[in-house]
């Protein structure tokens, strides 16, 4: 150090740093941070959106609600003699598992529990029971739609974004083009979607089906527990993907043109290119895009309100749909706000995971 | 003059916002003391935009209110009694009449009504019977009927229950299926337990039998589109359609005489439609109840129900009024909705915590129809409903 | 085999041409360097050989392959670029092993190839720094390296050794030399330094504002530049170019007078149609003044520039012309002193009325 | 441009563009739908939506649909509103977060990594769960307008405006589209004598046209289509934005045609809106080589 | 008045120091140069001048005030960015007026200076132009432009002139010196061309790795270089450096002798510190070598390179060393001719043991 003591940094800012981020940063605060405590400050109480009753504080109640679960093991019945039966077509016979959920006094703690899923271990079924049956269908499709939206949805967008990025004369009515489904509001998409997904005489099964040669056999897209979330999968991509599109040709335009005249020169094809010059250079939008993506997939929401309402059989159910509905429908404030915190500390898990994980070294 | 504020959900449409205008403007010129000024809402937001404004300590002196949510209201505190004149509702329809905990709050000018939109051709060309309001159709009757039609192979449905319409429809149009079996959304005389009506022998039997629907492919599921909604019936792919009277103008001129509406079915317990649609009613926070309660007590004359009817097809409060109307008055297209309001309407459960069992209820439907185990659905929503009771004290009044 | 030739190639921006009819050909093995002014059109001739700027007209083919349109990639080039253009997220290895990488030369040859490069190059230390924590003339040696590892038919420099001390560009130079020898390939390289141009070079193009000036061996171009643009471009401190008049001329000799220099007779060769009166341009390099108390040319210093080993001396002429002087050693002069300079006529270069060189006798 | 017209170029050309115009009929047809649908009567219409008519303007076309829209609802001043807001804070917020961003990217303070990170979490609070909470934070806040200061900000056009000046989506964008910048741009301006400020709307403004016409462009969209908060917040008529407009559609019997008619019209100003910012982006697009 | 003064400077870039204690000061008005190797630092220094770099240690003064944590914009300076750092969306006009609007210079006044700048750089053709449009040497003009019409107290050069041609580096370099003298500003230049650091500079500072190897006037470098370093980095071609023994000693005479250079004695100042039987350095310039048959040094032919103006020539000796040297004219010599060299021995420089100079007679 030097014999004037500690020096200050010429790279040290702080009075224009903070003047320059103090207006964002303070309606930052005001509109979204504030409002989140109080929901957060909520999650701990039993808030209703419509009521004459005090609120009180009430603890985790509302989280030990949400994702309590149990499990349960179930022994095949058995005759008086001991003999397990089996129905006609040989499988064991289990009691319900409404017999120990419901006014059971043996099993207490698994009162008013449902079964989530099972297994059989041997001869006997092992189930596992949640207190909010519809809650962890909402975290795992959540989980699912996430886990495939975001890598789906980036590399699509980015390969759009490299087709629209070339020198082609017209290339801007593509890219209008391209860009239209996210000018169009999701709510009115959705509603056009339900249109094409009928699983009567929908679009998508009217072409699948001349495309096939009439092979094909109508399928009710939205009707169907097994095909409902991957519709709005499907649609949520095509949807937003005009969106980071954008994103994606933004970051595209900082790479300097030396670079890839350097790396041509050098022999590199299209996708040497890509790989070497344009993926490297896109890093920051990378993160960029992932982050974003990640965030609004895990805030699915207007896609399910309009087209399946959580259905069929929950199996479009989503955290955030659950939050509103809890929140406004069934005026449990209280409730709505646990499911976000317990979103924002999942996320923020996730993102922080992956904060560490794309750290620049 | 003292200005009254005036919420009401029409937004969009015409011809209710030039009635309203009309009665604020008769009764704004009748008196000396009371301007009322309206605000209108799209009819979607509305709910929304109150329980914002009640939030925010922002309502009007006098709004319009869901009758099946206004107990929900008035336990909250959004809302005050009436004040109306002795005798006031005197011949009102009971569905157009808000009563909860003993008091009157609010009032509708209008009730609407339900039926089986049916092809008296189509009826006749497969032998059914033609029900009447004395001797509705059973469920044996009803059941076959369906199979009959479905078989024929002449539509793709032979019933279209409105599936795509995911709001309050299902417990208005579908609750009352499952009363008519002898269950419940909630044990009426407490109020406080759906455990044995939502889960209970009857509702179960209720749940089998709407889940044999479906997987008879007698009725199209939640996924249908709106389209269809609207147009198969009409378009003849739907034999029959189980569908409001605000469709019924609307299906007449396209299918002519040949459309009938006909009564509920009678599930077992006697045939049951649901009643109760928009009614007046005073907020709490209103500076000017008698004023807000005096505008009220002026709408509720039978000319303005009539021309309420007459502007938007629904089944006016009283007989006085229906009389004055095209089509509620004898013989006219839709006289027999005035009948079935006055002989099947049943209130949806009066209490606050109806919100929330109206959403369990639909919630259980669809699941049921999309294949859910029936008893475990029925159990979910029994359990909801009740955990919700416990977390507002019994909906208990507030002192 | 990769000789080069180009065919009345010429380039324009919008409406300004830059580069207006070069032909040139350049033999396999040949070593080429483009000198010229700033802006004259070099990077953008070598750009254009390169692939990376199209023709607007002309031909250009590669061995005897017309290569207007080939892809870059496709001509077997390397280049150096003026501004480096290295890859910024790469280290200086991977920098220099992209090319190989690409061809997918296996790894040991290839690490064998990049470190033998950096030695070279002297920047083995450096392998493993990002391209943002170099000198600027690291840099430019990181995009030599690039270039040299690869063995491609044609090379192209474009100022490679700007950045480089003295030292550092004379072992450099020697490099590029031996590699010339070593490799057989063609090389175009354009530089600024008249040292490089004239000991690198087979042959050197001179280009001005986007005509070929003259193309020849070094010796030709500083010995008989074909015009008054060549005579002062090349050599330094530039040739002295004095205006004055052809008192007489004879078959083989021209007389010259002028307000600067006393009447002089030059033995130029037959032909070359100067007639008296005409107003040419005589030339004389400052290394060829020497001091002479008799010498025709009397002028006050006005400038000294001690080298070490030689000294820059600036002459007012009483005519108002300049003279610059090379003399040898630590010349001791002030300013003011009035100095004598001669020359030996042999030595003198005579420009006609066009600005196109006399042949000398 | 160059007489590059050999034969593999013209093949290339030709497959380039068969791509694109594939990939443009996944894309285009919402659009198709909206518009041919809004030409037709709803009977037409709902009828059509299993075929290809659909996206074909066959049958009975007319304007009647647009006509039933301004009979409907007052569709010119809810567009009106709906720019107004949107374009208002648009501007405002590419400022405030632009500002933000440049600070955070290229400014060192102590402090700055945290509430970088705050921000950025705040990315994950999806609106919808804070709604209500927020309701209470503007029911509670003063707003000097013309009338001195009022308290509460309900019915208002700034209530749908102020809360939204600042999201973390922009601020993170910019930020990361600056670290991409060269620095010694920002160290040449620094040596001219540029303050800080001047830096930023003297340097990097300019060359960051791509970005701001980016999150303009995404800020415009999210605004415009913004339906739950005016909802909440909007008791009149008068400031009402497009979406909550929307609802008036949707009775008892919803007016189909009314409402592709009216999705049409409300459609246009973000279109356009998106034209224009292209224009900004391929003029940027010209001046690249920043790095270089 | 802005003189400068560097107190024992550091830096450290993480663990690497790459100054490693810098002590310099400069006169107001003075022109400095420094020269060095690549990376050794130059860079380095000038931005921590200019306030761009923090200062890991040490003082940093500009006229008397301590500016080691001054703002740039504060310290008076202006630079020209080895790597330009044009504004890429400004015209050339307005890029070089940058500095002069952020002055709040009226206009008419601005636009003099530009358009005088513009004169002295041969560019006012360009001044429409956007960076991007500029061939290289033509954005090094602009770069410098843009520092010349701010009339700071400081100004910064690095490698302003490197990619310009030899006549118009000539006659930049001539600007640079006119503008030195008019403004009277303090100067600080680095360069690898020997000629401008020659006759530009009041001072040179040689650099090595961080380290100031010595600080003099140019012909005090030249001739009396330092040490070793000094020796072979000051003058081109460089000083020929051979290792010999002392084979003895007088007070002011070292007689030398090795495999290379038969017994030879230099005269030198006294208390020498040599003994005999040291192994030291003997040098020897090119320029100081002359043909000469009873010189001591004798080759073969390796390399010969002609300049016109003068001949270099490299020599294996028998000893295996080899030896420049530059012989006036163009010398006719052949690879393999055995060239016999000459010097006079008050021109031999002898360097001790450390490396450091022995004082010459
Ligand atoms: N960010 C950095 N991290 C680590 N080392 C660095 C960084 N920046 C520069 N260096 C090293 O510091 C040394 C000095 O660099 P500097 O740019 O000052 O050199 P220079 O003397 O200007 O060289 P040149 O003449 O090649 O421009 C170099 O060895 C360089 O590699
Ligand atoms: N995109 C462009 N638009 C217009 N003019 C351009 C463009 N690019 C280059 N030029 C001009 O073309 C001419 C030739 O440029 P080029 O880069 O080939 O010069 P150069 O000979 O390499 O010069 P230098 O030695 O300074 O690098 C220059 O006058 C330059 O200003
Ligand atoms: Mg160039
Ligand atoms: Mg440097």
């Amino acid at each position: 150090m030097s014999t004037s003591g500690p020096q200050k940094s010429l790279q040290r800012h702080p009075l224009a740093g903070w003047l320059m981020i103090a207006p964002a940063a303070v309606l930052i605060a005001t509109f979204l941070i504030a409002p989140f405590i109080l929901a957060f400050g909520y999650s701990f109480t039993n808030q209703r959106l419509i009521s004459p009753n005090p609120t009180e504080f009430v603890g985790l109640r509302n989280f030990e609600q949400l994702i309590g679960v149990g499990t349960l093991v179930l022994s095949p019945e058995t005759d008086d003699a001991g003999v397990v039966v089996r129905d006609d077509d040989g499988a064991l016979q289990y009691p319900t598992v409404r017999s120990f959920t419901r006014a059971n006094d043996d099993f207490p703690h698994l009162q008013g529990m449902q079964e989530w899923f099972g297994w059989n271990w041997g001869d006997d079924r092992v189930v596992v029971l949640a207190r909010d049956l519809v809650f962890m269908k909402a975290l795992t499709n959540t989980l699912i739609f996430v886990a495939v939206v975001a890598p789906v949805q980036s590399a699509l967008a980015l390969l759009l974004a490299l087709m629209i990025n070339q020198k082609l004369r017209g290339i801007n009515i593509f890219r209008t083009i391209y860009f239209m489904p996210v000018v169009v509001s999701i709510v009115v998409v959705s509603l056009l979607w339900r249109f094409i997904y009928d699983g009567r005489n929908g679009l998508l099964n009217n072409l699948l089906e001349f495309l096939s040669f009439g092979l094909f056999q109508p399928i009710d897209w939205l009707g169907n527990p097994g095909t409902a979330l991957w519709a709005i999968i499907a649609m949520s991509i095509w949807q937003a993907v005009g969106f980071h599109m954008v994103i994606w040709l933004s970051g595209l335009q900082t790479i300097p043109v030396s670079l890839y005249e350097a790396a041509e020169i050098e022999g590199a094809n299209a996708w040497q290119k890509f790989r070497f010059v344009t993926w490297p250079g896109l890093r920051n939008t990378a993160v960029l895009i992932i982050v974003v993506i990640t965030m609004q997939a895990f805030a699915l929401f207007a896609q399910v309100d309009v087209m399946t309402n959580g259905g069929p059989v929950d199996s479009t159910q989503v955290l955030v749909f659950q939050a509103v509905q809890r929140g406004y429908e069934q005026q449990n404030i209280a409730g709505g706000s646990a499911i976000s915190v317990i979103l924002f500390v999942i996320v923020l898990t996730i993102s922080l995971t992956q904060r560490y994980l794309t750290r620049e070294r | 003059q003292t200005e009254l504020s005036l919420w009401y959900h029409g937004a969009g449409n015409e011809v209710e916002r030039e009635i309203l205008l009309g009665i604020i403007e008769d009764f704004n010129t009748s008196q000396p003391d009371w301007t009322v000024v309206l605000e209108e809402f799209p009819q979607a937001a509305y709910n929304d935009s109150v329980v914002a404004a009640a939030v925010s300590g922002n309502l009007p002196d006098i709004i319009d209110v869901d009758g099946p949510v206004m107990p929900n209201w008035a336990w909250a505190g959004y809302m005050q009694p009436l004040q109306l004149s002795e005798g006031a509702l005197d011949g009102f329809l009971p569905g157009a009449i808000g009563e909860y905990n003993g008091e009157v709050y609010s009032v509708g000018l209008w009730d609407a009504a339900v039926a089986m939109y049916a092809r008296r051709s189509v009826l006749e060309e497969y032998g059914i019977r033609i029900p009447t309001l004395e001797e509705p159709w059973t469920l044996e009757e009803f059941d076959a009927a369906l199979v009959t039609l479905d078989a024929s192979g002449e539509f793709e449905y032979a019933l279209d229950l409105g599936m795509a319409d995911q709001g309050e429809w299902y417990p208005y149009a579908f609750g009352p299926f499952l009363w008519s079996f002898g269950g419940d959304m909630v044990d009426r005389t407490t109020y406080e337990t759906a455990e044995g009506v939502l889960n209970g022998d009857e509702a179960v039997a209720f749940g089998d039998w709407w889940q044999s629907l479906f997987d008879r492919d007698l009725v199209p599921g939640t996924s249908q589109d709106m389209a269809d909604r609207e147009t198969g019936f009409i378009e003849g792919d739907y034999a029959l359609q189980w569908n409001g009277n605000w469709f019924g103008v609307q299906t007449l001129d396209a299918v002519g005489d040949d459309l009938l509406f006909l009564p509920a079915p009678d599930f077992g317990n006697g045939p049951k439609i649901g009643g109760a649609s928009w009614q007046f009613g005073v907020s709490a926070t209103s500076a000017n109840p008698e004023g807000a309660s005096a505008f009220i007590e002026f709408a509720i004359q039978d000319e303005y129900l009539a021309a309420f009817s007459d502007g938007i097809g629904l089944v006016p409060a009283t007989a006085e009024a229906a009389a004055m109307t095209e089509n509620y008055s004898e013989g006219g297209p839709l006289e027999v909705f005035f009948a079935l309001s006055e002989a099947q309407a049943m209130l949806r459960p009066v209490t606050p915590g109806y919100v929330f069992q109206a959403l369990e209820f639909r919630k259980a439907l669809s699941d049921i129809s999309n294949g859910a185990d029936v008893i475990t659905a029925l159990d979910a929503a029994t359990d909801a409903i009740n955990a919700d009771i416990e977390r507002n004290n019994g909906y208990a009044v507030a002192q | 085999m990769a000789g080069l030739e180009l065919k009345d190639i010429r380039k324009s921006y919008g409406n300004v041409e830059v580069i207006k009819g070069v032909d040139l050909s350049v033999e396999h093995g040949e070593f080429v360097v483009f000198v010229g002014p700033s802006g004259c059109g070099k990077s953008t001739l070598l750009r254009m050989i390169a692939g990376l700027e199209d023709i607007t007209d002309g031909d250009l083919y590669i061995g005897d392959k017309r290569v207007n349109t080939t892809q870059p990639r496709d001509r077997g080039v390397a280049m150096v670029f003026q501004s480096y253009a290295l890859y910024p997220h790469m280290s200086v290895y991977d920098n220099v092993g992209f090319g190989l990488r690409l061809k997918k030369m296996p790894k040991p040859e290839r690490d064998k190839k990049i470190r033998e490069a950096a030695r070279i190059l002297q920047m083995e230390e450096l392998l493993e720094r990002r391209p943002s924590q170099l000198s600027g003339g690291q840099r430019q040696r990181v995009a030599i390296g690039r270039a040299i590892v690869r063995n491609p038919d044609v090379f192209l420099f474009d100022e490679p050794l700007s950045n480089l001390d003295a030292a550092l560009r004379g072992s450099m130079r020697m490099e590029i030399s031996k590699l010339h020898n070593q490799l057989g390939a063609t090389m175009i390289y354009v530089t600024h330094d008249q040292v490089e141009a004239m000991t690198l070079a087979d042959k050197i193009v001179v280009l001005n504002a986007g005509i070929v000036q003259q193309i020849g061996s070094p010796l030709d171009l500083y010995n008989s530049p074909a015009n008054l643009f060549v005579a002062g471009f090349i050599g330094s401190p530039k040739m002295n170019l004095i205006a004055v008049t052809a008192s007489d001329a004879t078959a083989d000799t021209v007389t010259i007078s002028g307000p600067a220099l006393p009447s002089t007779t030059i033995p130029v060769a037959t032909g070359h149609g100067i007639k008296p009166g005409d107003t040419i341009t005589f030339g004389i390099r400052p290394h060829q003044l020497v001091r002479d108390e008799a010498g025709p040319l009397k002028g006050k210093v006005l400038l000294v520039e001690q080298l070490g080993n030689e000294t820059i001396v600036n002459l007012d002429l009483p005519s108002g012309d300049q003279l610059v002087a090379t003399l040898p050693g630590s010349a001791i002069l002030h300013l003011g002193d009035t100095v004598t300079l001669g020359f030996d006529a042999k030595n003198a270069k005579l420009f006609d009325t066009n600005g196109d060189a006399v042949k000398p006798a | 441009m160059a007489a590059v017209t050999e034969p593999n170029h013209v093949a290339r050309t030709t497959w380039r563009y068969a791509l694109l115009i594939a990939v443009a009929m996944i894309f285009v047809f919402p659009i198709l739908f909206m518009v041919v649908s809004s030409l037709k009567p709803d009977a037409q219409l709902l009828r059509d939506t299993s075929s290809i008519a659909a996206f074909l303007p066959v049958g009975d076309i007319s304007l009647d649909n647009y006509f039933g829209a301004f009979r409907r609802a007052p569709v010119g001043l809810f567009i009106f509103n709906s720019i107004f807001i949107t374009l208002v804070t648009v501007l405002i917020s590419l400022f405030l977060c632009s500002l933000a961003a440049f600070a955070f990217a290229y400014l060192e303070f102590r402090g700055k990594a945290v509430i970088l990170s705050i921000i950025i979490a705040t990315l994950i609070i999806p609106f919808e769960t804070i709604a209500i909470p927020m309701l209470m934070v503007v029911n509670s806040l003063p707003f000097i307008g013309a009338n001195g200061v009022q308290w509460g900000w309900l019915n208002t056009y700034h209530v749908q405006m102020v809360p939204f000046l600042a999201d973390a989506l922009t601020i993170f964008l910019f930020v990361q589209y600056f670290k991409d910048l060269p620095k010694e741009l920002i160290e040449a301006a620094r040596l001219d004598g540029a303050s800080w400020f001047q830096v930023y709307r003297l340097v990097i403004v300019p060359i960051a046209g791509p970005v701001f016409a980016t999150a303009a462009i995404l800020k415009f969209l999210v605004m415009y289509n913004q339906y739950l908060w005016p909802l909440m917040v909007t008791q009149s008529e008068q400031v009402r934005p497009v979406m909550v407009g929307l609802q008036y559609f949707f009775q008892l019997n919803t007016a189909w045609g009314e409402v592709m008619a009216y999705l049409s019209m409300i459609t246009i100003p973000v279109l356009a809106f998106y034209l224009v910012l292209q224009r900004a982006f391929i003029a940027s697009i010209a001046s690249t080589g920043i790095k270089g």
